[in-house]
């Protein structure tokens, strides 16, 4: 964890802040995912792709919120920092899944990051006042259990019962 | 009282081996059609009477009426698929079909039937009697211009029809008596409803007694008329109480007992004059016998059990090679059952010997030269026959 | 056991072939024609087999054979047999025992319309019994095809069509076959 | 006669005043309950079997489709129509159906003027088809037997001190009683994934045709005495027998078929292979799918050269199938066969290893590639790296090869699949072979009705001893301070199947296990091993959510490859066998199209 992250652990945030830091987490997201394509072998490559595909969704979802007037007023309040915001803000930071991760590995890294994101997700939208950011976290927050519940369901049919 | 003497000299002449000589161009003879419509409860079938006045000198059956191919088409079903079919050779008793191709296929299956289906099978059998029996005491009065009769017996069997409805959910072709059993128990509180029917039953017999075997026109046309000399039972294969009326105390139940009938107590009717009256007193008789075997077998038969037996899958059921002959006491005589099994799943020959095969036939052109036309349908009647058995 | 005393006494007189018991009451066993007549009255006469319960036939025709089976009964004893005379299909000629049960007339009259077997002599035998103008083969002979029969005779009621449960699935879940 | 009989009848004057006995309006009287009028026939739960129809001594019944009823695995969607012009009331179709969904109402008086109002399909729109009264049969059906016959079994206490067989097989006469329980109906064998003629060769065993049953056999599979064993026999799942009963014991039928002819007769009815087409493929991988592909391509004169890595072929059924469920002679039988269709086997001869895909790809005119699922899978949770810690596919194949395998006294095993089982299984023998006791726990994801083993592969188990904690899931393989494994630490799924058959598995934390043991054994999922492609040939090939892609005659995007099995599709014998037959029937049009072009 990182020091800067660490001064993030107690206290108030505003909105702005936040706002980035999802942005920026989808961001790294979908980088990642996407420079993982060509280092997988191309049986898994499938996985690696849908799951970068996905991120962008979200990128672009941000994107377009920057530029929501309603959204723009709403920047500068100050919210609970989330509890979650720990282990989210990590996600920032890539790990190396080494030079030809398998697809257990990039499965067991995916469902860490949904995970991390849902928690995230869900705090933001209980505290951010009603209006299009919050739909927007709600929205989220619906995705990434759904996405993580898909995971995992990708997670058990692969590596649990596949072949069984 | 008129006393009809016929003038014996008009009668045909016969040559050496015994044929008549019968010119109709001569103006004494006439040809005259009893039947085929149903002439009182005879069946189907006719007399080719010839007749000399009111004098029948010679009659000639013929059947075919009815004819199904019953044998024929059983021999194209599988053994569980002739079991609809054979109900269908007896309107008035069918369950005795039931009851004698269940068993010649048992036979030769080596099936064993559980006790229950055994007492069910003989309560069947003895319902089937009896309604048999309201038939011939209705149609015996009817012969003879006694309507009311048939009004009352048919008003007896239609009670016992809601029985049988109730028991094996049909009236007439009951299918109930499967190969390896019977299709289910008794119904809840079957047997006080049946003894109401019995009861009721009862009280009609009565009134048959008072207004039928009581009565003075019945017996002048029953008496004396018709007689079957018993020495010709043999030669003509007569049986049941065709036979019982001349004396013969002969009754599969009792000489060669079937079913639970070793069990049962029962006596048999008879009578010694052998003529229509007598015929019909040895089955008035029968009914009561019936209606106590009744009686006693929903005494004595045992309140649960299986119903039927383990039976192969009737869809590929093969019955190896042998052949077998099962028989009962039908309210007409002897009724039996030649089953001939091929090692196939279908029978290789099914022949039916119904009782009336052998009296409407060579017994009742024996009878019927030197009655009075209006006698024969009476005397029909009075051997019980139903032509179907004839040409299954 | 009877029926075994009786088999002993009559098998060498009558050249019966093995008795055939079917549980103590009923049992068959084979005679060869020209020993019927005299197995017959002995039966009727001496052991009181006075009883003819049917005669009727039985086609085997992969062999080339009629059955007939003539039931005696002995009423008093309870005893059921079953004779059996097997006769060439070509010839298809059996010996009439009107004589000896005139019921059997009646008996001989139907195997001759339905199984085309003669008894030559048999009171009326060539008279139609049930049948009438029937031209075709008789009918009651296993090569008498009664289904294609009646298909030629009757018209089905149109509209009539089904499916094989397992050839139906087929063309809904495979139709390629895998 | 006197005066007395003259007037005695006149007493019955008597009656004049009597209320007639007469029934004013018969249409509408309410028959009796048993009463066996017009059918009535639950729809969701006939199942089109037909066996009404075949009952039928009138032909009254044809089998129709109906608007709304899907053709489906155990129902063929069709449905009894009934022609009352020529139904006689018997009923026996009611006595005979297998689900006891065809009764009869009670109703009888129906006056219409169009003739073929009375020819309809019961159950859909009667006004009495909810009627409670009319004919049902009592208790269940006794037209067909509802009891499968009993298998003889070696009980647990014998069994588990050795690999021998453990089921004995039916005798004739037992397998005459089973055989007569099928009513021939054929919804089977839509689930069957070879398609095989079930009814066919069950009526062999009737007849006591063997010959006949074994060359209907082998129409669809050459496997089948493996398949007679080992079969999932999912078959049985749409067996129309099992609605009131047990379903037909297909699998040991057919078992019963091959135990029946000598292996000689057998090479004596599948005959020799047709004359040689000079045409030469090859094969990757001795399993199932590989060789009945191998089977049917060298029957039809095709040279064939199976490539196999280990040192026996068989594949899975011989490295995965412990022998205590399928003896390694039955196998080598069915793969005899095979080979005396002229199929060479090279044995101990890896791909990638031995010989190059580049060499087959020029050496053979296809090549099909039927590698099968031989990799195990592991968790990956905590202490799962180091010693202490087996896959089950390794372990099985070590004990084929008589290796000599670690057997602690206590062990725990993850999975809950027939793979589970089956190590579980053989650990428990060679505990009690060298401890004289068993001690096997396995711990499965799943609740055990969701077991993805077979139910009897359960109950075996657990009457052998082994321990099975359903819904567990594993967290961490525990070790002392020295490294040794010392248990398995698992929490409690709380989540369950979805409408799907999907399953994410949840936690409940709080609820916490140590399973001991100083061995664990993963049997979870497994994968292929498909390094043996290269990195240019799996780059130039289209993939399938992580499967080689596939089309529905089993080519892969590479016009020479053709693929078929586990490795593609899964997951059992018998559909590996479906697929090589299929993958060899498109190889041979391939063969003979390339042979037109030319």
């Amino acid at each position: 964890m990182s020091e800067m992250n660490k001064a993030k652990l107690s206290g108030k945030t505003t909105i702005r802040e936040i706002f980035e830091t999802a942005t920026e987490f989808e961001k790294v997201a979908h980088r990642f995912y996407t420079a993982l394509i060509p280092n997988v072998s191309k049986d898994i490559r499938w996985l690696v792709e849908e799951l970068a595909e996905e991120e962008l969704e979200h990128v672009d979802l941000f994107t377009k919120l920057a530029k929501d007037p309603a959204v723009e007023a709403v920047m500068v309040a100050e919210i609970a920092r989330p509890v979650a915001d720990g282990k989210f803000s990590d996600c920032v930071q890539t790990p190396d899944l080494g030079p030809n991760p398998d697809d257990q590995a990039v499965l067991q890294y995916a469902l860490m990051r949904e995970s991390a994101a849902m928690d995230q997700y869900t705090e933001l939208a209980e505290s951010t006042p009603v209006g299009p950011l919050k739909d927007a976290f709600v929205f989220l927050a619906n995705e990434e259990t759904k996405h993580k519940a898909e995971l995992e369901k990708i997670y058990y049919e692969v590596v649990h019962s596949g072949g069984v | 009282m008129f006393n009809f003497k016929p003038d014996r000299t008009q009668y045909p002449a016969a040559d050496a081996d015994g044929k008549l000589e019968i010119d109709l161009e001569t103006g004494k003879y006439l040809k005259l059609w009893q039947g085929p419509n149903h002439p009182g409860i005879t069946g189907n079938m006719s007399v080719e009477l010839t007749v000399c006045g009111d004098e029948v000198v010679e009659g000639k059956t013929h059947v075919g009426y009815l004819h199904r191919g019953f044998e024929k088409l059983m021999e194209r079903r599988t053994f569980i698929q002739v079991f609809p079919i054979v109900c269908r050779v007896c309107v008035p008793e069918p369950d005795f079909n039931e009851y004698c191709y269940a068993a010649a296929v048992e036979d030769l299956a080596g099936i064993e039937v559980p006790e229950y289906a055994t007492w069910m099978r003989t309560l069947i059998l003895e319902m089937g009697r009896f309604n048999s029996y309201m038939m011939f005491l209705g149609g015996i009065g009817g012969a003879l211009g006694l309507g009311i009769t048939g009004q009352w017996m048919t008003y007896v069997r239609d009670l016992m029809l809601d029985r049988f409805e109730e028991l094996t959910g049909a009236r007439i072709y009951h299918m109930f008596i499967l190969p390896g059993g019977v299709r289910g128990h008794l119904p809840e509180g079957f047997e006080a409803r049946m003894e109401e029917v019995l009861s009721t039953a009862e009280r009609y017999l009565d009134d048959i007694d008072k207004v039928m075997f009581s009565n003075s026109v019945f017996k002048t046309r029953t008496k004396g008329v018709g007689v079957i000399d018993p020495k010709l039972f043999e030669p003509y294969g007569v049986t049941g109480p065709n036979a019982r009326a001349g004396g013969v105390a002969k009754d599969l139940r009792k000489d060669s007992p079937y079913l639970v009938y070793d069990q049962l107590d029962f006596e048999v009717a008879t009578a010694t004059d052998s003529d229509i009256f007598a015929r019909a007193t040895v089955r008035r008789g029968d009914v009561q016998t019936s209606i106590d075997l009744i009686r006693q077998i929903l005494r004595k038969m045992p309140k649960d059990g299986p119903a039927m037996a383990r039976i192969p899958n009737v869809l590929h059921w093969k019955i190896p090679r042998g052949e077998t002959y099962i028989k009962g006491e039908c309210s007409r005589g002897e009724y039996g059952y030649y089953l001939v099994t091929d090692g196939t799943g279908y029978p290789r020959r099914i022949n039916v010997r119904g009782p009336s095969y052998t009296h409407a036939m060579a017994l009742l052109e024996h009878l019927i030269p030197g009655t009075n036309i209006s006698d024969v349908a009476a005397l029909m009647v009075s051997l019980h026959t139903y032509p179907p058995e004839i040409e299954r | 056991m009877e029926m075994r005393h009786l088999h002993a006494l009559l098998k060498q007189r009558h050249s019966l072939g093995q008795l055939e018991p079917k549980g103590g009451k009923l049992a068959f066993v084979t005679v060869p024609r020209e020993n019927l007549r005299g197995l017959l009255t002995e039966l009727r006469d001496v052991h009181g087999f006075t009883h003819l319960v049917l005669l009727t036939a039985v086609d085997w025709m992969e062999d080339g054979l009629f059955q007939l089976t003539y039931m005696l009964n002995n009423r008093g004893r309870d005893m059921t047999l079953g004779i059996r005379v097997m006769l060439d299909r070509q010839e298809a000629q059996g010996d009439s025992i009107h004589d000896l049960w005139p019921t059997a007339a009646t008996y001989q009259r139907e195997l001759k319309e339905m199984f085309g077997i003669d008894f030559p002599g048999s009171p009326r035998i060539d008279e139609e019994f049930i049948l009438e103008g029937w031209t075709d083969l008789p009918p009651y002979r296993r090569d008498f095809d009664s289904l294609a029969y009646s298909q030629q005779t009757y018209a089905e009621r149109p509209g009539r069509v089904t499916h094989d449960p397992r050839e139906y699935m087929k063309s809904k879940l495979y139709p390629d076959g895998v | 006669m006197g005066l007395r009989e003259v007037l005695t009848p006149f007493t019955v004057w008597k009656h004049v005043f009597d209320e007639p006995v007469t029934i004013k309006n018969p249409i509408g009287r309410p028959a009796a309950d048993r009463y066996r009028g017009f059918h009535q026939n639950d729809m969701a739960s006939c199942i089109g079997c037909g066996t009404c129809e075949a009952i039928c001594q009138n032909a009254a019944i044809d089998m129709v489709p109906v608007d709304g009823i899907e053709t489906r695995t155990g129902d063929s969607g069709l449905r009894p129509q009934i022609d009352y012009g020529r139904c006689c009331w018997c009923a026996l179709c009611v006595d005979v159906c297998m689900t006891g969904s065809l009764t009869m109402s009670n109703e009888y008086t129906w006056v219409d003027t169009d003739p073929d109002a009375f020819r309809f399909v019961p159950g859909l729109e009667e006004p009495w088809k909810d009627d409670e009264e009319g004919y049902e049969r009592e208790g269940k059906r006794v037209l067909s037997g509802i009891e499968r016959i009993h298998m003889e079994e070696m009980p647990p206490e014998t069994r588990i001190s050795n690999f021998e067989e453990i089921v004995d097989g039916y005798s004739r006469a037992e397998a005459i009683l089973e055989a007569d329980r099928c009513v021939e109906c054929g919804l089977c064998v839509a689930t069957c994934p070879a398609h095989m003629s079930i009814p066919d060769y069950i009526a062999a065993v009737r007849d006591q045709d063997y010959d006949r049953g074994l060359e209907i056999l082998y129409e669809t599979n050459p496997f089948s005495e493996v398949c007679g064993r080992v079969c999932t026999h999912k078959c049985e799942t749409s067996c129309a027998a099992l609605h009131e009963g047990d379903p037909i014991a297909i699998r040991w039928l057919k078992r019963h078929i091959v135990d029946e002819v000598p292996f000689d007769r057998r090479l004596e009815l599948i005959g020799k292979p047709a004359a040689p087409t000079g045409r030469k493929v090859a094969i990757i991988g001795a399993g199932p799918a590989g060789l009945t592909a191998a089977f049917d391509l060298a029957r039809a004169g095709h040279g064939v050269v199976v490539f196999e890595a280990l040192s026996h072929a068989g594949g899975m059924m011989r490295y995965g199938i412990p022998e205590y469920r399928l003896p390694y002679e039955a196998l080598d039988r069915d793969i005899g066969v095979i080979e005396a269709m002229g199929v060479e086997i090279r044995t101990n001869c890896r791909v990638g290893r031995d010989v190059t895909m580049d060499a087959l790809r020029r050496d053979y005119d296809s090549v099909i590639l039927a590698i099968g699922l031989n990799m195990g899978r592991s968790t990956r949770v905590p202490g799962t790296e180091g010693p202490g810690v087996e896959k089950a596919v390794d372990l099985l194949r070590r004990i084929t090869d008589g290796e000599e395998v670690p057997v602690p006294e206590r062990l725990v095993v993850i999975g809950g699949g027939n793979v589970a089982m089956d190590i579980a299984r053989s650990m428990a023998r060679l505990q009690m072979q060298k401890y004289g006791r068993v001690g096997v726990t396995l711990t499965a994801l799943e609740d055990i009705d969701h077991f993805l083993a077979d139910r009897e592969e359960i109950v075996e188990s657990r009457e052998e001893g082994v321990q099975i904690f359903d819904a567990r899931g594993p967290q961490e393989v525990v070790r002392d301070e020295s490294g040794a494994v010392t248990g398995l630490r698992t929490w409690r799924v709380k989540s369950i199947f979805d409408a799907d058959g999907r399953f994410a598995p949840a936690y409940d934390e709080g609820d916490e296990q140590i399973h001991e043991g100083t061995m664990v054994i993963e049997a979870i999922g497994q994968m292929a091993d498909t390094s043996l492609l290269e990195e240019a040939l799996t780059e130039a090939l289209e993939w399938n959510r992580g499967r080689i892609r596939i089309d529905g005659a089993f080519r892969t995007s590479e016009p020479w490859l053709f693929a078929a099995g586990d490795a593609v599709k899964g997951p059992d014998v018998i559909n590996a066998v479906a697929d090589g037959h299929r993958v060899a029937r498109t190889v041979m049009d391939e063969l003979a199209a390339r042979e037109v072009m030319q």
